[in-house]
């Protein structure tokens, strides 16, 4: 199974044209793409679990990337065995990133849209729960990984 | 496989567990045949700062996930996973 | 309502880029894109109403393009009504497309990704109950207008 | 409005409605007041060969959806929307 086809991990940012053509033939319909990007603020349980957000200026992500490829690119397999004529493919950054930038790219194309939309979004729920990439937040609160919680 | 000699694996420390650890990899000599369970509790030993974040981490054996109970062969490479945030 | 701002019907190539520039903003942490291409290849109801699949050709565009940009910029102020906090602009094409060229890409930003999915499915959806383009298909079984039907 | 005059309507044709019908618009006279079913009547009556496709078609006034019994004011922008194919 190549998943080197299907993830990439990198340090440059990403490509949202890139990870379209990887996937474009010409009995695809339709293509969904996600784009993950840094946002200016995030929510966070105040004192007294008064959720708040705060604002934050940067993120640094780091990745066992190696095994990040492999379970990013296994995930994606995942979907075109379950989407038949889905074809998938994930660039995710690593670094540290400023507000805006790319975290993540998925493209999924397929004949139909249904698939195309299905089989993205199952990218990015499954890429969160078993990728193993982790961020520090820098807000306003000071850093923390997110994930680790208080 | 060698007779009574420790299996010399890999333990590979990423996130809050480098930070706590203060170190990114270390070679560690485990008893042969030993589980996941007991990597940790050797780790837990070696770097009581982990004992907070140890709880939370998943361990991957040459780059998959593995059970408590699972086996750790000998050269492997460990990864302690914390809490993932990737997307 | 500024339809305008928020759907463009274009007889030249659409681009993904700009539907994203105009959705994308420092407190969107996910955007949400769907791209619909013409494929090589449609159902069609055989003789005997077996489905088979006809080889396409082209496909020919035609809109009522004000109306189409009206309906389409209503659709997408449904989507931010609906799912606050969301942005949304549609690209679509008229004219002669061949295979593999873009028809229409929609872009919806969010906070978070699950409202930008929804939103970009609500839009694809309605827009094709609503917005008045029709095509025209060139297959190996000659020319008809996709939707009516033998 | 003028008494007893017609309503003199641009009504578009689109797509296989334009096909069938030879044109892609033309102005029509209705009597005033009139609805958009007879609106449709008076096309049907002008362009036999969209028999089969009129009574597919929604119709727009002014670049919205019309209901059958909604009128058809003086001046107005009429499109015949056959089934369409967006996307």
């Amino acid at each position: 199974m190549d998943h080197h086809a299907r993830a990439r991990m990198l340090e440059t940012p990403l490509s949202v044209d890139a990870c379209i053509d990887a996937v474009k033939h010409q009995g695809a319909g339709a293509v969904c793409v996600f784009i993950g990007c840094v946002r200016d603020h995030t929510l966070k349980e105040g004192a007294g679990g008064t959720p708040g957000t705060v604002a934050v200026v940067k993120l640094d992500y780091e990745a066992y990337a190696d095994m990040a490829e492999k379970v990013i690119g296994a995930i994606v397999v995942e979907a075109e065995e379950r989407w038949p004529g889905v074809r998938g493919f994930v660039q995710h950054r690593t670094g540290t990133l400023a507000i805006g930038d790319l975290a993540v790219v998925i493209a999924c194309s397929a004949p139909h849209r249904a698939e195309a939309f299905a089989a993205c979004r199952h990218v990015i729920e499954r890429l969160k729960e078993d990728a193993p990439i982790w961020k520090r937040e820098h807000g306003d609160d000071g850093v923390t990984w997110v994930g680790l919680g208080p | 496989r060698r007779c009574y000699a420790d299996d010399v694996v890999t333990v590979l420390y990423f996130a809050a567990a480098r930070e706590k650890a203060g170190l990114s990899s270390e070679r560690l000599a485990l008893p042969p045949d030993a589980s996941v369970a007991e990597l940790l509790a050797a780790v837990q030993a070696r770097h009581p700062a982990l004992t907070e974040v140890l709880p939370r981490c998943r361990v991957a054996i040459d780059q998959s996930f593995a059970a408590a109970d699972a086996r750790v062969p000998e050269g492997a490479e460990v990864a302690l996973i914390p809490p993932v945030a990737g997307g």
